[in-house]
């Protein structure tokens, strides 16, 4: 082991992780949302707007909702209604949308009949999107997928055309990544926008047509290059699950998608958040993608010498609720980063100290390395020298996937020309420094050891605590970010519903028995050096 | 070295050479043509002895240039004359002990950061308890009274807050400005203000990384805190500045009813 | 996306915004009139929404500044004709095999780091043996005789010995530029020739990392070579050109006296 | 030992550079050269010019070398002249000069009574220079002198005045040393300028008047920052001691100054080299001052991966020549650079190996370590990061003078901004990385210490084939940087006169009196985090 990690320490903090996410696990089931159920009618094909733009699964969950019967499921009641009307499901779902049907008026129809027509539907989408799977790992097989870390770039422009011009570039210069960045404010619509946009503020919304316009794009470049890029978008915000329906369908490799990011930092319900994040992370596990947890988020607003404990205990967390839902350990991406002031001396020591025991604790996640940006001002020349030694500690501690801090962080979301000096920044950094890794040791006891193990201890005296007390009332006191919600507080609570006895919804069953069956492994990297293997190296 | 200060020029390791830097993408492909343009670019903007010193192709028909160059313009800096926020800095203390001699009552602050804006940083920085670089942020002041409505607030309701608490100030902070997306946010509040027949009756105050003083005047606030703004300036300001229009408010009710 | 060549802007994130970066110093104080007086430079340049993102105390009264801002300037790519080397550049074979050829003899060529610069990793590359990326230099050509006279050679040296040899071309590298000390080396190093006159005898080559082809004939040579240039362009464009003034002075003596 | 480097070869290195400096020193001691003359005649007080700015050193030696009289030591005569027309050292310098009087017309005084004259006058300008000497010891011992590397930077405006601005400004930064770059050519004139001068090309005229500008100006900014700021210049050329002269005068505190230097790269005759290199070090050594060699020429012209081990030859042989000059090892500022191509894979494992040998191998020399030049393009933003791996490499190997890399290096001398950022570049990555030195360990057989080794017996071979051909004739034979050189070629052969056995010159004496006595241990860096140390850490 590379630093001498106190793995008893470990142990405790996983346990108590678990501990905590089994605390969580009976609301979980007990509720569902209003983006549940319009994700349920999104993977059964339902999509398009009305005249007022008016996403048609709102249109239908609002009047499910207003009739009182969304604790049933609307695949239920969709399926009732089809039965009820002899209509398909699209012309079912246009009928209602034109208020020609109203739930009022539709009677219960036999379950098991609704389930068998419902199942033959979900089942036709489902093995879509184990298609569009096997289709990734066709094209990773088929491709040089180069050597960790791999290359993270973000494209911002609120243009997804002006996006795919910035992505191809990307792409070509050396990225493997590419993240499109969301419109401020997306996260707290309660519905997905609808086709393809070019009216974006700090980023581009995230609608279906837009990541097939960026999947198209990005698959073209890649056969041009002879590598698989892959697309990363976000899924989180009050309409989580739904973005996990759309980029299961459309090959999205990577989700933004923390269990806890919602509450803390958009002040969206904690029931609303737990609820919903179970479910997109089965539609995640299902589509083999990676999912990125938030935990930088924790250092952009406190102290990240002070505060690194909190990472560590959010990513176990993360780790655990990821885990019930049917992630392999593989597709855990868990955020960390590098936000330490400039000015500390031995800095780099501390960043390299976490970054090495991140890697140790979580030894097969693919790790997603966060750079500076906090402390980066509008002097992009020190800047970019941070990112450049955050690239160091990338390389030597062996991270799998590292976002590339832009000299420009302070200033403006990256041109084309700050991403271009990115990528050259770290190709040069991680190729100067290959072999470091292994070529150099730690001192025992010497002042990084001492500081993972601290932040260690300090993490998992966070997670007993949190244990003790439950982690929703952990987040009512505070005990994240400093930030106190309330349990019936923030947005989106008006969208969770008890589940009755009946409720129904045909995903998660098929989605959990492809996930428990044990040849469920969806190919990662495919890194050629490696064989194809997952995971870190 | 005597620098004339009526025409100011860029220095590089001689007096007035003018010497400067310059990266820029064109959108085309990276060739001897391509550097011609990069050069005559610099030209235009009135750069002498243009080098393009780096050019590469970053994309298709993409090029990136490193250029230098000596500026021919020149500054006169003795005609700047920029607005500043009309204050005395002063202390904690001061500030506490100011309000109590010419306030005589809490102040009420309503605080936030509007419109899709998420960025609470800067405005926890002024207005909570930890404050910034070591200074208390105006809540822990026991001369003021705060509300810290958070991220993500609309413009209406904070106005209403205000309205509510009867603040005395208002306090909005705007981080994300691409498209101008501030000046929008910013410019519809005071509108808002406006409309609602209490600008006078409040301090209109925007804060930011990209915000000045100057901006703040051309959109009708009061003032305008860029980076590095501690809490204590903010302090400073709206303490004086109501003293000032209560000030005012007693010497003009003396004149007219006397 | 479609570039309008006749005018091409800077690109930033998109198409036409203009975008830009620089940084430079200002030999004045850092506060705000010092910002505001890089802002006015910004906008003299041409610069719309120029925002000073850093500034800095670099020294008692000198500022540095970062920053961005959008150029109004553009270019028409399609005006732009710059003078080329007029050569179809060959590989060493087609090289010699062109002397062979053409020419029917050895060509002499005569190189010098000249004045006072001493950097001759540049002329090397062109002449030695070991040449330059994997290509050899000019003297391991069969069909060429070279004489590197190394660095800090006067022009008068230079000229003498091409004289002495009977060089076809004069090959002369300069690297020093500060106070454009290259320019004035490389005119007087012309000017002697013509004076000598011995100019429509010999190529007179230019070359190093701030040296074009434009430049060169500006200042009366037959070629300018600059960064990354390879032994073979040097010896395509010799060979081809020698050929040329051969051919020529042929149909010349044939059409005056016939 | 952080490396193991097999010492046995060490060994045998530095006996062979013994041999190679034993086999030159029969040829140093029956030499006297023009420049070496001139030298006494400046240590006397001689100095000034004529109406066409001709130097008096220059014109009296001139004439006397024209009578034929230099072999006898210039001392010798001019002691004879003051003899003869009863004048003092100045009154007969300027005699001589207006040729009022003339050599042809000195007759030989007694040996004895010019010895006793010129002894005079010798003495008491040598406890001028120990008074500078310990003058410098004093400021030092005042001041705060920080922790190693020392940065070290370079001004080169061309103008002496501009000069002072950005040394000053550099000084203010946080650079520990200022170097007055000279003007391209000077090494070649065989005279010194004279006067305060203004009109430079990529650099500064070195003259006595703008030594003591400079100086000047640093102890004034050095006394602003409660530091001591060294002053640097260039003992090298046609005139290496005059210079070491006006150094030793001025306070200078370094000197770059190479026993090879001058013949490999200025085409110096090698005889003229060797003997002026060794007159010159005597003054160094005797004034406090440390050398800076020039191995990292070698690099500018080769590959620096092939061809590392020319270096540590050099060092070997500069090392084994300065020691018989009277420098202690503690001002021997062994040179050595980074200057591998930056795309070269594992690129920082090479460099940090050779940085590493050169520190075992050398542990009492404050080596000088040379930036990223050759490979630097306009590209100022790489060029940026391969400063900042290079500030790295320097930190982690206990480097003692580093030498900053300028991002502008391939575009001009160094703009006020350039050095601004290069300065903040060492500061930021030098603390932020303070400790790692002490924190890491390298792998027993892996890549660096394989690569430090193979460097090592490269050059042991090359030295011990040099000790056995001598070293003239190595460079005859081109075996240092590829160039040829002639025993009787190159500039300067008409100023080497080979000595009298009446050769009279005070200075060599008295120096090593001085140096070879116990206690001479010039205090050299004065850091108070380790006492009043001297040498690296
Ligand atoms: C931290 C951070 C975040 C955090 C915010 C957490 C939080 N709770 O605030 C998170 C990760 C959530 C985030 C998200 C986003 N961010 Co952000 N973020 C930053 C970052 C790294 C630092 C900002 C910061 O905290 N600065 C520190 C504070 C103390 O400084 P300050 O805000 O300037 O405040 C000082 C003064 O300005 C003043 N002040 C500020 N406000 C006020 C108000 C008043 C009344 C007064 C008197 C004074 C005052 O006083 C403060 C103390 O001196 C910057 C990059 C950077 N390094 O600047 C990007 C940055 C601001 N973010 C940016 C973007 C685009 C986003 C996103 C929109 C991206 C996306 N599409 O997902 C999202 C969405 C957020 C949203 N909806 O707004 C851009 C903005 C580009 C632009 N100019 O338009 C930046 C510049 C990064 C970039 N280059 O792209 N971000
Ligand atoms: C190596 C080097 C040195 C070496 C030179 C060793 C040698 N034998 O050549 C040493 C250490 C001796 C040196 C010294 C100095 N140097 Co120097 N040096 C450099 C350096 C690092 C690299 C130059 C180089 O070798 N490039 C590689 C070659 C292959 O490229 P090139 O010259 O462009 O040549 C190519 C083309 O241009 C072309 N070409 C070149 N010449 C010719 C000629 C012909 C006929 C043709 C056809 C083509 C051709 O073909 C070549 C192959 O493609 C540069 C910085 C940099 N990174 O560029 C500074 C640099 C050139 N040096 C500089 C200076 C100022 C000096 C000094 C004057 C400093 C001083 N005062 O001491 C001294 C003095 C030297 C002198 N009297 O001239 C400055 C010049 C600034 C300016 N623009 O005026 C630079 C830019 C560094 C800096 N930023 O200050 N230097
Ligand atoms: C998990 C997660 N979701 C979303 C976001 C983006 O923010 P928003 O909620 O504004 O889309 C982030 C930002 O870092 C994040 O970490
Ligand atoms: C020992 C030595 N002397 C002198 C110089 C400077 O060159 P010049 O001989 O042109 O003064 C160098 C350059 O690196 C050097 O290393």
């Amino acid at each position: 082991m590379r630093l001498d990690i106190d793995m008893a320490f470990v142990d405790r903090a996983r346990s108590a992780a678990g501990r905590i996410a089994d605390g969580i696990q009976p609301t979980i089931e007990a509720y569902t949302t209003t983006s549940i159920e319009r994700t349920v009618l999104r993977l059964l094909g339902i999509n398009g707007v009305d005249e007022n733009d008016v996403p048609l699964p709102n249109i239908i969950v609002d009047q499910a909702q207003a009739a009182g019967l969304l604790e049933d499921g609307i695949a239920y009641w969709i399926g009732s209604a089809m039965l009820h009307q002899g209509l398909s499901l699209s012309e079912i779902a246009n009928a209602l949308a034109r208020e020609e049907v109203s739930f009022d008026r539709i009677p219960r129809s036999d379950h098991d009949t609704v389930r068998r027509v419902i199942e033959h539907e979900a089942t036709r989408v489902c093995s879509y999107i184990k298609g569009r799977r096997l289709q990734r790992e066709r094209l990773i097989a088929r491709s040089n997928s180069g050597t960790p870390p791999y290359l993270y770039v973000i494209v911002a422009t609120g243009n997804i055309y002006e996006d795919v011009i910035q992505a191809k570039a990307a792409a070509k210069c050396g990225a493997d990544i590419i993240a499109v960045i969301r419109s401020t404010g997306q996260s707290l619509l309660d519905y997905v926008p609808y086709g393809p946009t070019t009216e974006g503020f700090g980023g581009t919304y995230a609608t279906q047509a837009n990541f097939r316009i960026m999947r198209e794009a990005l698959d073209a470049v890649g056969r041009e290059c002879g590598r698989y890029i892959r697309l990363v978008n976000y899924c989180s915000g009050l309409c989580m699950p739904e973005i996990a329906a759309m980029g299961a369908l459309e090959r999205l490799d990577m989700m933004l998608n923390d269990a806890m990011y919602g509450i803390l930092f958009r002040n969206i319900n904690m029931q609303r958040t737990f609820v919903d994040q179970h479910f997109s992370r089965m539609i995640n596990a299902y589509a083999g993608v990676i999912i990125n947890t938030g935990e930088d988020n924790y250092l952009t607003t406190a102290d990240a010498y002070e505060e690194a404990h909190t990472v560590l205990a959010s990513q176990f967390i993360n780790e655990a609720l990821a885990r019930r839902s049917g992630l392999t350990p593989w597709q855990i991406g868990l955020g960390h980063a590098y936000e330490m002031d400039p000015d500390m001396t031995d800095g780099f020591l501390y960043e390299l100290a976490q970054a090495e025991m991140a890697r140790i604790i979580f030894p097969e996640a693919p790790l997603k390395y966060m750079p500076p940006t906090k402390h980066m001002t509008g002097n992009i020349f020190k800047g970019h020298l941070m990112d450049a030694m955050f690239n160091l500690a990338g390389v030597i501690s062996g991270q799998t996937i590292q976002l590339l801090g832009i000299l420009t962080e302070h200033v403006h979301t990256p041109h084309l020309q700050d991403r271009y000096l990115a990528i050259e920044n770290a190709k040069y950094i991680m190729d100067n420094a290959r072999h470091l890794r292994e070529e150099i040791t730690y001192k025992k006891g010497g002042i990084m050891e001492k500081r993972a193990n601290e932040v260690l201890k300090e993490a998992t005296s966070m997670l007993e605590q949190v244990a003790e007390i439950s982690l929703m009332s952990a987040i009512e006191d505070g005990m994240f970010a400093s930030v106190k919600r309330e349990r019936t507080g923030g947005r989106g609570l008006d969208g969770v519903i008890r589940k009755s006895e009946r409720y129904y919804n045909p995903f998660p069953g098929i989605f959990m028995q492809e996930l428990t069956s044990s040849d469920f492994s969806p190919v990662l990297w495919g890194n050629p050096a490696k064989g194809q293997g997952r995971g870190a190296e | 070295m005597e620098v004339n200060m009526t025409r100011v020029r860029p220095y590089g390791d001689t007096l007035d050479d003018g010497y400067m830097q310059l990266s820029f993408t064109l959108p085309v492909q990276c060739n001897a043509e391509a550097r011609k343009a990069a050069e005559l670019l610099g030209e235009k903007m009135g750069l002498e002895d243009v080098k393009v010193v780096y050019s590469d192709n970053i994309a298709d028909n993409f090029s990136f240039f490193v250029v230098y160059g000596r500026c021919t313009h020149s500054v006169d800096m003795t005609a700047i004359d920029i607005p500043k926020v009309d204050a005395d800095f002063m202390s904690y203390q001061e500030i506490n002990g100011f309000i109590e001699k010419h306030i005589g009552r809490k102040i009420v602050v309503v605080a936030a950061c509007t419109g899709t804006d998420a960025h609470t940083v800067g405005i926890d920085a002024i207005i909570n308890m930890k404050g910034y670089r070591g200074e208390y942020g105006l809540e822990r002041y026991p001369w003021f009274t705060t509300y810290n409505l958070g991220s993500q607030v609309p413009n209406e309701d904070l106005l209403a807050k205000a309205i509510q608490v009867n603040a005395d100030a208002l306090l909005v902070s705007q981080v994300v400005t691409q498209r101008n997306i501030h000046i929008d946010n910013l410019t519809h509040l005071a509108e808002l203000v406006e409309a609602e027949g209490i600008r006078d009756k409040v301090l209109l105050i925007m804060g930011g990384p990209r915000i000045s003083h100057e901006l703040a005047i051309e959109l009708g606030y009061d003032a305008g805190f860029g980076p590095g703004t501690l809490p204590s300036h903010v302090g400073s300001f709206i303490a004086q500045a109501l003293a000032r229009t209560i000030r005012n408010s007693k010497e003009h009710t003396k004149g007219v009813y006397p």
